[in-house]
């Protein structure tokens, strides 16, 4: 079965963010992720969500251009203020055309 | 002597050494902690509880009797914010922000305060007024509103001031008491007879599991104790404890009883730390959450719970004797 | 007049205004959810509850009393999945595999339907037979056979029917309500007694619990409502009533009291939630969840446990005065 | 006779048949399960309740009769693991790692094989001392020390024996338990009323749900049976008679009540599965795990809360009879 | 320590499917695998589970031909009705030879 | 926004080594780790934890050089008697000096 190459963009950020970033996937092109709950250790030693739950771990299949742009904005909106890491990779699917 | 008699007994109530055992789990690094998901159980319940037994309660409240304590709520949800700031700024010289933040917490109500007040007076036989948990509705949200809108007006901000009131408004917190409020206010008190077993049997009990959850956080949260300065620590003790003061003597003076107003210095001197929290973070991001973080939950609510109330309980007692 | 004072009661229980907080917070897009494993462990507990005491009372029962009642209960198990087939591939010219698929859900029974349909007939002081978990362990599974067969035996299909004969038959519903049944049965009264404070006492208020996340999860199904046409939420509230009165005049022909020709009614007109769809997910993966499930969740769950279980009971008063 | 209808007895409660409801569902791949987070919360509340009931009557005993069979508790905390190591050594040629590994788990104690005991004293009459959670908390460490230093001043390991001792002395099991008992030793009857409908109350009922999670998790380890031999099946039943008659007889011979007794059988009969495979696992993680956990989970556990329970009973009668 | 490099084959689905897959995984030649709990969104709006709980998210680490074989299977078996994401990528192990 | 590429290492183990591995990630030069829970199945059958909940999945982007290091102590310290699994991939991030 023919596969394409796409970028798996993945996020892991406070929950109270959740809904903004989802946003943000949405607006920057991407068509579909998949939440897991997480937990971490990073720069920021507290932070507001953390004694009340998990943070979330955001990944997306999407393409080249979507990838730079939702790491752009992510950095642009959210990176000064709140824990927040993203990071891109590359994946093959099948029938990637449905993500794109 | 009989003041020491009332906090021994809240010492020693099943309830506080819950949270001891908690504390001291956590110091000693066990790996004792409720599940996320069973804590979170917990606090819907007890929010439930007590917002429909106050519901119920509210049905037999003739108006006159509750409008006073009502508005006095409210004022004081207003106020406290203010002078919380005032004291970080000028007294503590924290920045804008910061202080905002801070204030945000401290204005608003610790529900969980609140529930071991009402419960430490039931223990010692001064039942408060059946309405007070509509008090805590009416207390939680003013002064998140207050503290943001001093943190607003003064500066552009990077936050959402609109998300943050969407946070408030639509919180976990506020839809269980308020919704738990308005179920009871409906169903009176035949309609809640059939589920009073299981939210009120179980209530006790409930909230020493809670409790012994929030022991682990809370030491936690002490150990952060170094990153926030001896400023904020007294602030976290002396602020809490003139907010009380003064809540319990209004409170009388407004009509309640003695419990209740003891119970309202406990609300009043809480620190929030769901809504608050939430609501900052959104709104105020470029604040630091260990600041606020660990005085309302690393400070404030272990005094509280153990000293505080049984003092607002000896303020209130001492000012009708 | 009287009808209305039933309709009343029902729709101010607790139980319902918690359904209702539910969907209102969920329509406000608020946070409060009950986590998953608290969802879960809810639905053990109510389903192994119930399934208890039926079987504490099955103890005593004499066969003769139960026959009656367990073949009406298997026929119409077998009756509603072939009703509901024909009237959404004539009336509504839906395609046979969703037509199948939306059959196994309106002929099989929601659990918690019919835990409403019993909590409401004892707080109107009706008390239905105490074999009736037992009618529901009949009720649940040939509806999902019959309208299975009739998809298989039309045409080759993609999914397997052995796999979802297994699904449903160790699927956790079945077992737990089965295996609750099987305790009961075997321990008898007395051996029910200690663990009786556990799955009594508590039940209503954690039905409370559980149907305040009900209403969260029927809440978001509603916004799918565009997406399924008019004629699946005609279908949703007409063929529930249908099944439901018939239910309820065949149940008192079988010599069930009123209260019990009721519940029928409302475990008839109810359709699965938890064990269809998953058999037919497996069973019938080209058919398309959203209609089946906003059909059952969205539509008819919503309409039964406000509306139609006071119209069941009230339409069998009807019958029997 | 009679002793047949004790073995009846426990077998037909609903916590034995909650137990055998999960392990044939378990059997038949059912997909009922407790969601791991009411499991551990079931747990915390079991472990609590039993603490906090037991710290309550340690209150009323004088400590000279406690003495005696504390004292008792300790010496056979030495020396099962020791008789146990040696009839794995000696008769059944297994290595020395792997011997001190499961002679940790068998001079351990089960807490819910013990409460399985207490729970069916109570039933039929025969309520053992209060203050034999006290002993509990006695006998759970020593074990699992004597057996890890067997295997440590036998050989140099690579596991860390330090870190192991961190994880028992502050494992969930013993904080609880002792936590419980401390809490309750100090409330006292009067502190401890309120929160008694919470823990007393629904502490059946929560024992059958545990049971049945215990089902499944049983009969899943049975499933390896075929991997641990026909010797170590035969240990995992004969030594934890052995064991426990030994205590049932230098139970009364100490003082205990007949009750007392018994109950003292089954703890020391009875093999940990929750702080010895947590220590065993770092201390000496080149022990086999299957070894140890089917063991003690899948043969000891399930012999002692169906027939080991009312043999001890039935033995101690005898011995006073 | 030597490394060489596998196939990490990743799948996002509905819980329903979690038996079917892990069952597919062993019989196309996997030698284990680790699940997460996930929920999500894609070009499926509703799915029968996503009410009841989470979706189930495999990893795999395989040699190439087992993670094409795997590729394959899924997307012939599942693609068509189910919600279901499969995606690969290139991971080190070490003494990787264990899991091929 | 400039990124630079780092390694992922991903490890899965018993949660009973949660504490000692994140100690060892530390100690070789992380800076931050994200943790999941999840379940599993590898070479070892049964492990002791098993019964009593999930596993711990550990996910932390470092240097090429600490990612050498973590690997080795890994495999050095726990792989022998231990149900663990570790594997490193490469991943783009923004700003990721913060992580080195
Ligand atoms: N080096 C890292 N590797 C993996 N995850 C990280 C790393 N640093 C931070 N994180 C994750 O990103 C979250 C926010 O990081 P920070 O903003 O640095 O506090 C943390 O809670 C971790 O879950
Ligand atoms: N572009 C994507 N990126 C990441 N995960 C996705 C993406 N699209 C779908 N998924 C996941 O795969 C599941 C099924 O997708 P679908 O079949 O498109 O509904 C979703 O629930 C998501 O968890
Ligand atoms: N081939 C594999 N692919 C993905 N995860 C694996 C694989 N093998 C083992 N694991 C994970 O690593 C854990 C330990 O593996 P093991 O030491 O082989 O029992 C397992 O529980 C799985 O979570
Ligand atoms: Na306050
Ligand atoms: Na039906
Ligand atoms: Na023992």
């Amino acid at each position: 079965m023919p596969t394409i190459t796409l970028k798996l963009v993945t996020i892991v950020t406070e929950r109270i963010l959740e809904h903004r970033l989802l946003q943000l996937l949405t607006d920057a092109g991407a068509k579909g992720y998949t939440l897991t709950q997480a937990t971490g250790k990073g720069s920021r030693g507290v932070r507001a969500s953390e004694w009340e739950g998990p943070d979330t771990r955001i990944e997306s299949l999407v393409s080249a251009e979507v990838a730079q742009a939702i790491v752009d904005r992510v950095a642009d909106q959210f990176f000064e203020h709140y824990a927040v890491i993203v990071y891109v990779q590359d994946a093959e699917v099948v029938r990637g055309t449905k993500y794109i | 002597m009989e003041n020491l008699d009332v906090l021994v007994a809240n010492l020693l109530s099943p309830i506080i050494l819950a949270f001891v055992l908690g504390a001291v789990a956590s110091l000693v690094r066990s790996d004792l902690r409720l599940p996320d998901s069973i804590y979170s159980a917990l606090s819907i319940y007890l929010l439930l509880a007590i917002g429909l037994k106050g519901g119920v309660e509210l049905n037999k409240t003739p108006f006159a009797e509750f409008v006073g304590p009502a508005l006095l709520t409210l004022a004081l949800g207003v106020i406290t914010p203010i002078t919380s700031y005032n004291v970080l700024r000028r007294l503590g010289r924290i920045d804008r922000v910061n202080a905002a933040a801070i204030a945000a917490h401290y204005g608003s109500v610790s529900a969980v305060t609140f529930i071991v007040a009402i419960t430490f007076g039931t223990m010692t036989g001064a039942v408060a007024e059946g309405f007070m948990p509509a008090l805590v509705a009416i207390l939680e949200v003013p002064a998140i509103v207050v503290a943001l809108m001093i943190a607003f007006t003064r500066s552009k901000r990077a936050g959402s001031w609109k998300d943050a009131l969407h946070e408030v408004l639509t919180g976990r917190s506020v839809v269980r008491w308020v919704g738990g409020l308005l179920i009871g206010r409906v169903v009176g008190p035949e309609g809640f007879a059939p589920v009073e077993p299981f939210f009120v049997g179980g209530f006790q009990g409930a909230l020493a599991l809670f409790l012994l959850e929030m022991g682990i956080v809370a030491a936690r949260r002490l150990q952060d104790l170094r990153g926030v300065g001896a400023f904020l620590v007294g602030f976290g003790i002396v602020v809490p404890i003139l907010h009380g003061l003064l809540a319990v003597w209004l409170g009388g003076w407004a009509g309640l009883s003695l419990a209740g107003s003891a119970v309202l210095g406990a609300m009043v001197s809480s620190a929030s730390y769901i809504a608050a929290p939430a609501a900052v973070r959104i709104a105020l991001p470029e604040a630091n959450p260990t600041f606020y973080l660990t005085a309302s939950l690393g400070i404030t609510f272990p005094f509280n719970v153990t000293l505080g109330v049984p003092l607002y309980f000896t303020f209130a007692e001492w000012l009708v004797g």
